[in-house]
């Protein structure tokens, strides 16, 4: 280690913010853009699926709910772009990774949203997943990342109540509701779970990015504390959690439980999942059927600042 | 013959009630489908904000409405329990939303309208109409700010920008129309005092509108024809697709709560 | 016990029943979309025609569906009254139609396992089942010809309709492994004598389709990855659209005679 | 008039068809070119109101029927393209003509189908006065137009008793099928009307295509046949016609009944009917998004002619 990367480091476990214009090792600033930006094309992505039932929403209050939630999600990609950028990273040249497949997004996006009760499960397991990914993450050393996060975890609290509210309507209403909101968490559950990523012992790069404080909790910690906590929300709901070995383990303080299929995780990952094509296919599509919108705001700026500058 | 008056009344009361909340609910339904298909992330956000705001003042339109109508409806009863012949919105509304020129120009086309009609019902008979009016026009204020805002700057950007503008203006004309022509419903609304004289928005409206395509040096298309009918149930091919979608789930699993 | 062995099989031929049907049916009304859009008058005819058959047998296929479940639910019952989750057909025949290209190159390597399918079921221990795949057969017979004729003149036509041939291929492929791939409602129905071995529906199948492909200059995709749920009721996001649109009179007007 | 044309005007008034081969004056077939063309437009255009409702059919059995209907009508496109190509002029110029607006189709096909009645009052009016229109030129002197005639007016007079059978059914069936069947006849009555062109006396170059039998009665002899023949069916479904200036009149042996509103006819002539613009809209892009199909298989058969040449 130099003696910069050494001092860095002890900024670092001081529990000091590091703030964009500081120095910072490069693989620091790598593994952020890395980070901020997958999450970033996440929440842009995960418009699509939830998108696909704003215009059949069941009420006017539910579609007025579900506008509102993926509103947030636009905005949150919107923080974590900008935070990104103070990384010296422009949003363009990230989305182009995107579209060619140089950067992904949370797999969770490639799978269909199937019925009602799919709403509500993304937002009760989704977010829920989310969540307990990001809420250490308030506390990660990049001082921009860090902010963007206090913001994002507020609202998506909020989004994971609602979307618990439609499956508590779900799993109270008529037998076919149930069927729907027990399919749902059937098909989300494992999916959800992987959200987590591969096991410890099968994660690459953890390490480093724990002592950078870029990742806080291990894979396999904030699995178990999300199951925790959602068996006891399913069981709330009278719905079963798709798993026969799932069982409270008195001696750990937590459940046991099935591993997901991780092949199909990396069946997903190469581009596999139900819905990898569609969902970026309609983000390149709606990139390339904007361009002329793109370049006709800036072809206006142009003018006007040359305008601004004849007048001058 | 009182009674009968007041009947008269209380229908075409309702009916322009859910003319106001069937514009906003399915303008609200045709913005939500740009939903993370947009241009730019900045218009993810705003499609979805607009319609959000769409989709609140419709629940205040047909909730009044249901009340004015008197036969227990509530405004989610009107949205989803309707079929196509019972909706009173503007062709305009309901059409495909086309490239997003397309939808721009149409919401700056509405909006100057929208903006007008509710700042002539501050001061409507009715106080219900007044409250919904005065929170609407907030949401609207800001509807119209940034759509002509966009026009503008489409219009007068690149060469391809002020093509698709024009066209998109082309091809809207004829749908502005119905907004300002009044029929009877007009006539008895703005006679008991709760609606406009719909020539003077449409007044307004025209001063708004040419303002703004001249900044955003766009011609206004010399055609005076106007389609008709939707005001009235004689709807597009369109809204029929849009029911089936929007209307699934209370149609398939009726009186099931969500 | 012997009663419920005959429930279980009678719940795995219907269910058997239904994906022939909801195949016929969803690709049907995939085909009908093309009605009047198509690039040439003669397509419009082959594809009204196409689904026309497709329809035709739909009946057929719900129809004993119905009678085998033993419900009282009509071939319209299950076209009309089922939520997606509850429809059988696979993936492939919900798909949008793509450019025409797509819709032809979905319908040749449907046509190639239909035919295979149904020559098997000519000696099906049903008897019901024999009758309708027999009269099917006919009309598929013809279909296959068509598309594989089509199929051939435009992979090795122009660059382009190859290049788009190609594609609508790449793009299909990994939607085929569905069709021949058993589970335990094929296993079940075969076991019973009534629909062959998929396995070998498959090795049939795989033949036309790689003499077929040959002809047509066109490669078949390396990748062996299959998509798979839409035989046990996990789909896509499209038939929900399909069916909000398909059933809409019947969920809007129950009971309505028409 | 020369010898030839004399000698020709002759043939046809002894009631001889004209074939392919044979003499007409250039009128006469410039007059045919139009008419059958846009008699054949009209049929592939009239396939997009129908199609409309085939995804929506309420039924199996009406989904099948109506399919096969829209069948029968390209089919009819395809005769009337062949029997104008033995004029000399071939399908894709005819389709030049109607796409770049050159060549009309019936102006009935620029209304739009609202509910389901509208595919029965399509049936039953529309095509009844297309019947009305055709079965005269059954007779008409020109040899493959007359019998191109014959085969449409067959099965057309079967689409016209589909459609006076889904009419049936909506006009016995609920309070909601009843309105609707009436609206669609409130809305199709006088577009109807309008099909068999302006009164006589406001019609150009009737004369001559009476003389020639392309013509075989007036456009007002015909309309009064069809509203005789339509007024008692109506009353049979229980349904009103919409023209409070109704009535029989026993002196001339049929009904009074009020003009269609010819401005609006002109309008949507102009361009200005609810669906001109998305109906040639669709064929052209039709048209457009299929070159490559037609190319590629003209390419094919390139390639196998000059293989079959290359063989000899």
């Amino acid at each position: 280690m130099s003696p910069e990367e050494r001092a860095f480091q002890e900024r670092i476990d001081r529990g000091e913010k590091i703030e964009p214009k500081e120095w910072m090792p490069e693989g620091y600033r790598k593994t952020l853009i890395r980070q901020i930006g997958q999450h970033a094309h996440s929440e842009i992505v995960g418009q699509l699926p939830e998108g696909n039932w704003i215009t059949r929403a069941p009420t006017l209050e539910r579609k007025a709910i579900l506008l509102a939630k993926v509103q947030d999600e636009a905005g949150h990609g919107l923080y974590l772009y900008c935070a990104a950028e103070t990384l010296g990273v422009s949003r363009d040249e990230l989305l182009e990774k995107l579209h060619s497949g140089n950067m992904k997004y949370s797999s969770i996006f490639n799978y269909p949203t199937l019925t009602w009760a799919d709403i509500g499960a993304i937002g009760w397991l989704v977010d829920g997943a989310a969540i307990m990914n990001q809420v250490p993450l308030q506390r990660t050393s990049y001082g921009p990342y860090s902010r963007a996060m206090i913001r994002i975890c507020k609202e998506e609290s909020f989004h994971q109540r609602q979307g618990y509210d439609i499956m508590m309507k779900m799993a109270k209403g008529t037998p076919e509701q149930k069927e729907m909101a027990q399919d749902a968490l059937n098909r989300f559950w494992y999916p959800s779970l992987m959200m987590f990523g591969p096991s410890d012992k099968d994660s690459v790069h953890s390490a480093q990015s724990m002592a950078w404080k870029i990742k806080i909790n291990t894979n396999d910690e904030l699995r178990q504390k999300f199951v925790d906590q959602t068996v006891p929300q399913a069981e709330y709901l009278g719905l079963t959690i798709p798993d026969e070995n799932l069982a409270w383990n008195e001696e750990k303080g937590g459940y046991d439980f099935s591993e997901p299929d991780w092949s199909e995780f990396y069946e997903v990952l190469k581009g596999n999942g139900p819905c990898n094509k569609e969902r970026l296919g309609a983000r390149v599509k709606a990139w390339e059927d904007g361009a002329w919108f793109r370049e006709g705001l800036m072809a206006h700026a142009e003018k006007q600042s040359a305008a601004k500058l004849a007048a001058e | 013959m009182e009674a009968a008056a007041d009947q008269v009344d209380r229908t075409a009361y309702a009916t322009w009630l859910m003319r106001m909340g069937d514009n906003t609910l399915i303008l609200g339904h045709r913005l939500s489908e740009w939903c993370g298909h947009s241009p730019v992330l900045e218009e993810d956000i705003a499609m979805a904000n607009t319609a959000l705001d769409l989709i609140g003042q419709t629940q205040l339109w047909l909730g009044l409405a249901g009340e004015v109508e008197g036969a227990g409806r509530t405004a989610d009863n009107l949205a989803y329990l309707r079929d196509a012949s019972k909706f009173r919105n503007v062709l305009m509304v309901e059409r495909p939303n086309g490239d997003f020129g397309q939808t721009l120009m149409r919401q700056f086309l509405f909006d100057a309208w929208h903006h007008a009609m509710l700042t002539e019902l501050l001061t409507s008979t009715e106080e219900r109409v007044r409250e919904i009016a005065a929170k609407a026009l907030k949401e609207v204020s800001y509807h119209l700010e940034r759509s002509a805002d966009l026009v503008i700057r489409l219009g007068d950007g690149s060469e391809e920008s002020h093509a698709r503008m024009q066209a998109a203006l082309d091809d809207q004309w004829a749908y502005t129309g119905e907004l300002s022509t009044p029929d009877e419903i007009d006539t008895a609304t703005a006679a008991a005092g709760i609606a406009p004289d719909l020539a003077k928005v449409g007044t307004v409206w025209r001063q708004t509108v040419e303002e703004v395509l001249r900044a955003a040096t766009l011609s206004v298309p010399d055609s005076t024809f106007a389609h008709q009918g939707g005001k009235s149930g004689r709807h597009t091919e369109h809204l029929g697709y849009i029911l089936a979608d929007m209307q699934f789930l209370q149609r398939a699993y009726p009186g099931a709560v969500w």
